[in-house]
């Protein structure tokens, strides 16, 4: 298979953007691989090894090799992701490639990996797609999906702001927007919701005002924010700008959602963020085992708490270490085989299975709020509730993840 | 021979030699050696060389001779790409056909966007070519999602019909772009002692298509064509009151240098199978300009040492990290190598932007005609040493 | 009925009547000199005959055939090639290149994609190019850069590549000011000499009145916009409106 | 009815942000014709200025909470500015609040010693250079500058809000008759479009009612024969420079509390702002204005929904579209000069 | 004040007075071409030299020198106006230090009215001859004040170039080829011009293709050949002297 290990070591490859707008998500994301190789080198206090359910793992490396890593930037462009894993896989004999935040990059780094036959951990990717029309039998994801948040959102939404409420959407005009949209829409209609209008707004887009000034006088009462990253923090701030927070409509108070969280995101709107429903993978803020663990090996080594960027790149390390570790060879299609339908607890999230049908992880998702009044600059967000596996769960030919096939592993050459 | 001087010969000899030997010559240090990190001589950089090469060649012939800069080269580069990914999924996995699909529809869409623009001139030609590249980049990412699969990029998938060539292989995979059956892909590795060389098909399928296109510059430059093209960047007004039309001839090196780049655009489809809306952004564009001039504008072999250059950067230097650095000085006394380290991470890694735009100031600033121009200067050198008293009488000779 | 028919020709710059009322025949094979003071709209009225400036009211035939409304270069492939007032070449070119452009012009018409033959292999075009340039004392300096050469020789340059297209009616704007008094006699010379050895018609503006009174065969005093006289060019040397309007007491 | 004011004061507001941009650019680009790709990058420094201050105003030091812990679980260390040391707790607190607007003082000095910085040490050898080479060494530039930003703040958005008093919106519509919250805006983007309107006018005044204008056109046209005059253009040139510099500068430290400055928002204005020049004409200040109110205008109608919904796609490109048939239908932009960069 | 050398004994045959422009050992490149090759030569308070000679001779190149042009580059040599080292100046500088020139091709900055180009001369310090001085000895510039200065004819434009040069409060007036283009009676009128501002203590140097109208109002004459002085000498002298017309000046 392509690139075995043949010496005392084997190399992983790391490609998360290093530029971009997400380049300060990539920056954690490194973080938290070198300190995942750390610890399967037998480095540092072990972090999540100690708590991880499975026990196949020893600090001595993967198999009795060593763990190097070869890093690239992702540049948040499909192309330059593919260059660069490319570049991993033909020049550093990468066996396993693994990062990317967003979802067009990891949807295209997953095809080529599975042309190449390397595995493809995926790393931040919210999109259905990544696990639904566009899944691959070498790609793998650990992180949650827009179909998820929106299930673990709506009924808390429903709650806090009742069952007849008129939404208005702005949505990023590109894949991941269109299946966020499309989710949360579903979710929240269910429930008795009412979609005034969905509008796109250009990627590029910097000033969201004349997308947010119709939006009081539409008729809704509760604005979507289909939005993340840059867009997430102009579009909220322009929203609050307007005052659309203290506003009043249809005899309600209006409310801003913003389904997908994250906390380096969050930091970047500010105030703007109080209060504000969404969902997220995982917090440090979490109190089992496993997430007290990781952060404090990582906040130890970086004096901050990891991101769920972080989180989640640190985890699928160490189950692709483990896989390999348990299958007892490098050759994807032996550590596909021993990642498929495996549960394994102890790395943050609660129970978690890695589903056959399509290698999504299955497990409690995270609906949050912006925090009214920090403690520290980390302190942003605040758990509201742990919505349970079973309530996220769907079928794996659901419609919005329809299409596309897995098709059979590739080891390569 | 072959048409050409014997100045020109030589380069394309040169050229030519070097493309031939390139694994090697781009594999200078041993695998496990610590700066086998600035090896350049795997598949994909070396298709990436060449194939980008084809592209500043393609936009030199526009902007070297007439001085005409387009500042949307690179939607050529992204239509070409599509129309080669498509043919891969509709058609087959044969390189032939959507390479010339791609050189078709590249050089339509120049014919299109180039009649239009070539109606203003200077800056406001720029701004022209510049807003159709962004407006079909927008719409790629978004609007035209069917035609484009926006952010992801267009790909190949199992469920293709591929009419002339197979939806999947026999063991479930995706079909592989191939030469009339020979793999783009596949590659056969040479060890020499601690070196491995690694001979890919892709690239020597590259590096033939892109000499090709090089000699054909070279005689686009040399032809009466190239002479009325740089007739058109000196003076157009004598030009039309010459009885020649500048227009046609402008049209003609727009569609030519769009096809060059839908070339280059179908070659990277066949090097990997996927078309990126971002290779339309305004930034791929800037790039192909700034390689240009970096390696030279107007001079036959500067783009390609400026794509290479470039090329080089985005790939080299990004994937050094902390690690790497320790690794090199790692015979340094501890609080030392952490010193050189910490001074070295601004410039490597996620911080390779910085010494690139640095490397754009320093040589633009000191080489004001490129790379070319800093090759010039060292011969030169290297030849006045023993002709230095020729020199001398040379440049006390009145200039008549 | 002369080669080049102006008729009725206004041409106005906002309140400026550049042009009055123009008539002006020339006969083929003959020089006619236009003259007359700064501002009186000589150049104006080559603008007009080249497609550079359209005018107003009036009619410009060229051998029976209207040039109005036609682009510069069509122009030129009617027979047509001008000299500038301010020299007009290629400067990045060679002078030899300088050269080779208005052959391809004459020999292909306005447009032809011939981008794979070499420069090098039109040997007829270059021995032609050459044997003007030896004419015009310029072959020692053909592979010099034209932009680096002083303002007569561009002048000349200028003249060359307008004489090797062979044209039949030749616009010469100033063609010797700041021309050297010997290369000025060379000129004479040389236009006298194709002059005889070739049809061409040509119209010469010039200041320089040794030079108008070796070529021209008639002359226009034009003043104002309008055609002062037109004659021989020994009536116009005495007569009184000229000397007065123009030529001053150097007659 | 309703909606069409409405999107034209959005128009109006995202028109003054890039009429402000575009008039500085002009400056350089259309009158020293210098193409400045740093531009964008300018303006970059100019909203990071007013992170700068706010975070030397919120300089601090630390007091050990023994209360409250932190994410480690050790004790918090909490930070308390020395604004509020020294001016007490509420003044103090004020002067952080005010941030934005002191960074207006604070950013000019700064901002016109950049902008001479850069022409005197750079740019100045590059007047006869070719447009080409320009670009390389102002792109070049523009990288460095943001990576070095990057390093120091980061990549992520910094929030650097308005003043207190200017949050919340001011309602139009009850002036105009319609109902309550029709017609509603932003309190501090109505200082936007005000400072703008100032700053356009004193440029234009300074331009206009004096040589200046003159001298800096002639000295691009033709450097040579302005010197021969008599007239030191190098000097002109770098006023010039300077004071483009601080309209790109305060055009950035105003629309910090708009979107948070981040590293890369000099990119993302850049080729806008290029496009708005040059649609309103090389050389024309009245065109880069005129320019960046018309395409903000029609930007905002284009993101209407009405709209969208018949042209899908429509407010991605309209910015484009709208400069390819102005640059087609008037050679020269809105209000282009002849000859200025044509070739 | 700075002190001027004493090169009297590399200055010209007929020294009468102290000089008031001095050139000494001025040598000049176009890049690598070398075209002023070492001249020395004075001009005196009051004085018009004639500097003369053929199409790229090197004239324009000295008078560009002379005038600190950014090209050509002047590698050696010293040029002294009244008592102030030209040579170690800008040419803003010089142009402070009351050197005006009127070059050869004019220089009419475009975007500029006719008015707009004389204001400019009249921005910085010493201000010279007003608008409406300039506008009485060239009406033409008069009537089209607001017309875009390179829009003027070639005639027109050199009126204007030479106004701008004594616009300007200016010791030494260098002219490049001041009379091309223009008609015979505004040559004359332009004469008068420059004996009345010789009479007034103005110092000239005039570079003049037509070399007798030159010779006849030059004191002195100056013939350069590939860069280098062949004659120095009274004006007379010149007319005298057959074989030195012959060779150089074709009269
Ligand atoms: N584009 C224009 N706009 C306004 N006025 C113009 C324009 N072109 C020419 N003129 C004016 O028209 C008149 C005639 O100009 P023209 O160039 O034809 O004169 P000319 O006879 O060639 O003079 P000269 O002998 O000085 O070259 C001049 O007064 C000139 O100022
Ligand atoms: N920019 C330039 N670069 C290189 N060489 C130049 C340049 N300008 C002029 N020369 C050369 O310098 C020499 C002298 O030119 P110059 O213009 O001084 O001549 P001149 O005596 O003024 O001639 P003319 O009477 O034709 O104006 C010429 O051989 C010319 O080719
Ligand atoms: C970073 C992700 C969580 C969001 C991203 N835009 C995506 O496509 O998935
Ligand atoms: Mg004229
Ligand atoms: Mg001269």
């Amino acid at each position: 298979f392509t690139n075995e290990p043949t010496g005392g070591s084997v190399t992983l490859g790391f490609n998360v953007p290093q530029t971009g707008p997400y380049a300060d998500e990539g920056a954690d994301e490194l973080r938290a691989y070198e300190l995942a190789v750390e610890h399967l080198n037998g480095g540092g206090d072990g972090g999540m090894m100690q708590t991880f359910s499975s026990k196949a793992l020893e600090g001595s490396g993967i198999l009795g090799k060593k763990v190097e890593y070869v890093t690239g930037d992702t540049q948040t462009k499909s192309d330059a992701a593919r260059a660069s894993a490319k570049s991993m896989i033909e020049k550093d004999g990468a066996i396993m490639i693994t990062g990317g935040s967003s979802s067009g990059v990891a949807v295209a780094v997953q095809g080529l990996c599975q042309e190449a036959g390397v595995i493809f951990m995926a790393g931040l990717t919210h999109s259905n797609d990544t696990t639904g029309k566009d899944k691959k039998a070498n790609g793998f994801r650990h992180f949650f999906n827009a179909y998820m948040s929106g299930a673990a959102l709506a009924p808390v939404l429903a709650k806090a702001y009742g069952e007849d409420r008129k939404a208005y959407h702005l949505t990023a005009d590109y894949t991941w927007g269109w299946t966020q949209e499309e989710s949360i829409k579903a979710a929240t209609e269910a429930l008795g919701w009412e979609t005034v209008e969905a509008v796109k707004t250009p990627l590029a887009q910097t000033d969201f005002s004349s997308y947010i000034a119709p939006v009081l006088n539409s008729g809704a009462d509760v604005l979507v924010l289909n939005h993340y990253g840059g867009n997430m923090v102009n579009s909220l701030t322009n929203a609050v700008q307007f005052g659309l927070r203290e506003k009043q409509a249809n005899g309600k108070n209006f409310e801003i959602v913003v389904p997908l969280f994250s906390r380096l995101m969050a930091r970047g709107a500010g105030e703007n963020i109080k209060g504000i429903l969404g969902s997220t993978n995982w917090h440090w803020s979490l109190q089992d085992e496993g997430t007290k663990a990781f952060v404090k090996s990582f906040g130890t080594k970086y004096g901050f708490p990891p991101s769920q960027a972080a989180h989640t790149c640190y985890v699928q390390t160490l189950l692709y270490a483990d896989a390999v570790q348990r299958a007892g060879s490098f050759d994807p299609c032996a550590v596909a085989e021993a990642l498929e339908g495996y549960e394994f607890d102890g790395l943050g999230n609660g129970p978690t299975l890695y589903r056959a049908e399509d290698h999504q992880c299955f497990k409690d998702v995270l609906v949050v709020r912006g925090k009214e009044n920090p403690t520290s600059e980390f302190d942003l967000l605040e758990v509201v509730e742990i919505t349970p596996r079973g309530q996220v769960e769907y079928a794996p030919d659901h419609p919005m993840f329809a299409g596309g096939a897995l098709g059979s592993c590739n080891p390569g050459v | 021979m072959f048409g050409l001087g014997k100045r020109d010969l030589t380069l394309f000899l040169i050229v030519a030699v070097m493309a031939l030997f390139a694994p090697f010559i781009l594999n200078p240090f041993p695998t496990d050696s610590g700066m086998a990190q600035f090896n350049a001589g795997y598949p994909d950089l070396m298709q990436r060389f060449v194939i980008f090469g084809i592209l500043a060649i393609g936009f030199n012939i526009l902007f070297g001779l007439t001085g005409y800069l387009s500042f949307g080269h690179a939607a050529f580069l992204g239509v070409g790409s599509y129309a080669a990914v498509w043919m891969f999924k509709l058609l087959s996995m044969n390189v032939i056909p959507a390479i010339l699909l791609s050189m078709i529809v590249s050089g339509l869409f120049a014919v299109v966007i180039g009649y239009v623009s070539l109606r203003r001139s200077g800056i406001y030609f720029s701004i022209l070519t510049l807003a159709f590249a962004q407006m079909s980049y927008n719409l790629a990412y978004s609007v035209l999602t069917p035609i484009t699969n926006g952010e992801t990029g267009l790909q190949i998938t199992l469920d293709d019909p591929r009419i002339l060539g197979v939806s999947a292989t026999a063991d479930g995979g995706i079909p592989v772009t191939n030469l009339f059956g020979l793999e783009m892909r596949s590659f056969e590795t040479l060890n020499i002692g601690p070196w491995a060389f690694q001979f890919s098909v892709g690239y020597y399928v590259a590096a033939v298509i892109m000499l090709i296109s090089f000699y054909i510059a070279i005689r686009i430059f040399r032809s009466p064509f190239g002479m009325m093209l740089r007739a058109i960047k000196s003076n157009q007004n004598r030009l039309y009151y010459t009885g020649l039309n500048a227009r046609p001839y402008t049209l003609a090196a727009f569609v030519i240098s769009g096809m060059y780049a839908g070339l280059a655009g179908g070659l990277l489809a066949c090097m990997d199978p996927l078309a990126g809306a971002e290779r339309m952004q305004w930034t791929a564009s800037g790039e192909v300009v700034l390689m240009t001039i970096l390696g030279g504008a107007g001079t036959l072999i500067g783009p390609v040492l400026g794509a290479g250059f470039i090329k080089y950067f985005e790939n080299i230097f990004s994937k050094i990290n902390d690690q790497v650095v320790h690794g090199w000085v790692s015979f340094l006394p501890d609080g030392l190598e952490d010193l050189v380290v910490a001074l070295i991470h601004p410039f490597v890694g996620k911080g390779w932007h910085l010494t690139l735009g640095l490397m754009f100031m320093l040589i633009v600033i000191f080489l004001p005609g490129g790379l070319v121009e800093g090759g010039q200067r060292i011969s030169r050198r290297l030849r006045r040493k023993p002709a230095e008293d020729d020199a001398k009488s040379a440049s006390t000779e009145p200039a008549e | 009925m002369g080669i080049l028919e102006v008729k009725d020709v206004n041409k106005r710059f906002g309140g400026l009547k550049a042009l009055s009322e123009v008539n002006l025949s020339v006969v083929e094979n003959t020089v006619h000199a236009i003259i007359g003071p700064n501002g009186a709209g000589k150049s104006t009225l080559l603008n007009c005959l080249v497609g550079k400036l359209i005018p107003d009211t009036g009619s410009v035939m060229f051998d029976g055939q209207s040039v109005l409304g036609r682009k510069p270069f069509e122009i030129n492939q009617m027979g047509i090639s001008r000299v500038f007032q301010t020299p007009e070449i290629f400067g990045d070119l060679t002078v030899m290149e300088n050269m080779m452009i208005p052959l391809f012009a004459k020999r292909d018409g306005v447009f032809r994609l011939h981008a794979i033959e070499s420069v090098e292999s039109e040997s007829e075009l270059r021995g032609r190019a050459e044997q003007m340039l030896e004419d015009v004392n310029m072959l020692d300096k053909r592979h010099m850069h034209s932009a680096s050469m002083s303002r007569g020789d561009k002048r000349r340059l200028e003249m060359a590549m307008c004489l090797v297209q062979e044209p039949r009616l030749l616009l010469l704007d100033e063609p010797t000011a700041g021309m050297a008094r010997a290369d000025t006699n060379n000129t004479i010379d040389l236009l006298k000499q194709i002059k005889a050895s070739r049809d061409i018609t040509m119209c010469i503006i010039e200041h320089d009145m040794h030079v108008v009174f070796s070529l021209a065969d008639r002359i226009t005093v034009l003043a104002q916009g309008t055609p002062l006289v037109e004659d021989v060019p020994e009536k116009i040397k005495g007569h009184p409106k000229v000397q007065e309007a123009y030529l001053g007491e150097h007659a | 009815m309703d909606a069409i004011i409405l999107q034209i004061l959005n128009g109006l507001d995202k028109g003054s942000a890039y009429a402000l941009i575009a008039l500085g650019l002009t400056l350089i680009f259309g009158t020293l014709g210098v193409v400045n790709f740093a531009h964008g990058a300018l303006f970059m420094i100019g909203a990071f200025c007013a992170v700068t201050l706010n975070r030397l105003l919120t300089l601090s030091h630390q007091v050990v909470d023994e209360t409250r812990t932190d994410f480690l679980g050790n004790p918090l260390k909490v930070d308390v500015p020395y604004m509020q040391d020294i001016f007490g707790e509420a003044t103090g607190a004020a002067i952080i609040d005010w941030s934005v607007p002191l960074a207006i003082l604070f950013s000019i000095p700064i901002m016109i010693g950049f902008g001479v910085i850069m022409e005197r040490g750079l740019i100045k050898h590059f007047y006869k250079r070719p447009h080409a080479d320009q670009i390389l060494v102002t792109f070049g530039l523009a990288i460095v500058l943001q990576e070095v930003i990057k390093q120091i703040f980061g990549a992520n958005p910094i929030p650097t809000p308005a003043p207190d008093v200017f949050r919340g919106s001011f309602d139009f519509g009850t002036m105009l008759g319609f109902d309550p919250n029709v017609i509603i805006y932003p309190y501090w983007r109505l200082v936007y479009f005000g400072f703008a309107a100032i700053i356009i006018g004193a440029v234009f005044a300074f331009l206009q009612f004096t040589t200046f204008g003159m001298v800096v056109r002639a000295g691009m046209a033709d450097r040579e024969t302005v010197g021969l005059l008599g007239i030191n253009i190098d000097r002109r040139f770098t006023i010039m420079f300077g004071l483009a510099a601080a309209v790109a500068g305060l055009a950035g430290v105003m629309y910090a509390p708009i979107n948070s400055p981040n590293y890369h928002m000099g990119m993302d204005f850049l080729v806008l702002s290029f496009v708005v020049v040059v649609v309103g004409g090389m050389g024309s200040l009245p065109g880069a204005v005129l320019a960046g109110f018309l395409l903000g205008i029609l930007e905002s109608f284009a993101s209407m929904n009405q709209i969208k919904s018949i042209l899908p796609g429509i407010d991605q490109i309209i910015i484009y579209l709208v400069a390819i048939i102005i640059l087609l239908t008037r050679p020269r932009g809105l209000m282009g000069r002849k000859g200025v960069m044509e070739d | 004040m700075n002190v001027r050398p004493d090169f009297s004994k590399h200055g010209n045959k007929a020294e009468t007075a102290p000089a008031f422009l001095s050139v000494w050992d001025m040598h000049s490149y176009y890049g690598e071409s070398y075209i002023v090759q070492g001249i020395n030569f004075n001009v005196h308070e009051g004085e018009i030299l004639a500097l003369l000679g053929r199409n790229g001779a090197g004239k324009t190149t000295t008078l560009r020198s002379i005038a600190r042009m950014d090209s050509p580059q002047v590698n050696h040599g010293e040029i002294w106006l009244d008592h102030q080292p030209l040579h170690k100046m800008a040419s803003y500088e010089a142009a402070a230090a009351g050197l005006g020139l009127v070059p050869e091709d004019r220089c009419i900055i475009p975007g500029l009215t006719v008015e707009e180009n004389l204001q400019l001369a009249q921005i910085a310090p010493p201000i010279g001859w007003s608008l409406d001085r300039l506008y009485d000895l060239f009406p033409r510039l008069g009537e089209r004040r607001k017309q875009e200065g390179v829009t003027l004819s070639g005639g027109e434009q050199q009126m204007l170039s030479i106004a701008r040069a004594l616009a300007r409060d200016i010791k030494v007036l260098l002219l490049d080829e001041p009379y091309e283009g223009l008609a015979p009676v505004i040559v004359d009128e332009i004469e008068k011009t420059l004996r009345h501002v010789k009479e007034q203590g103005m110092t000239t140097i005039l570079v003049e293709q037509n070399a007798v109208r030159a010779l006849q109002l030059a004191d002195r004459a100056i013939i350069l050949d590939t860069g280098s002085i062949v004659f120095d000498g009274t004006a007379a002298e010149v007319l005298e002297n057959e074989s030195l017309r012959a060779e150089y000046l074709a009269i």
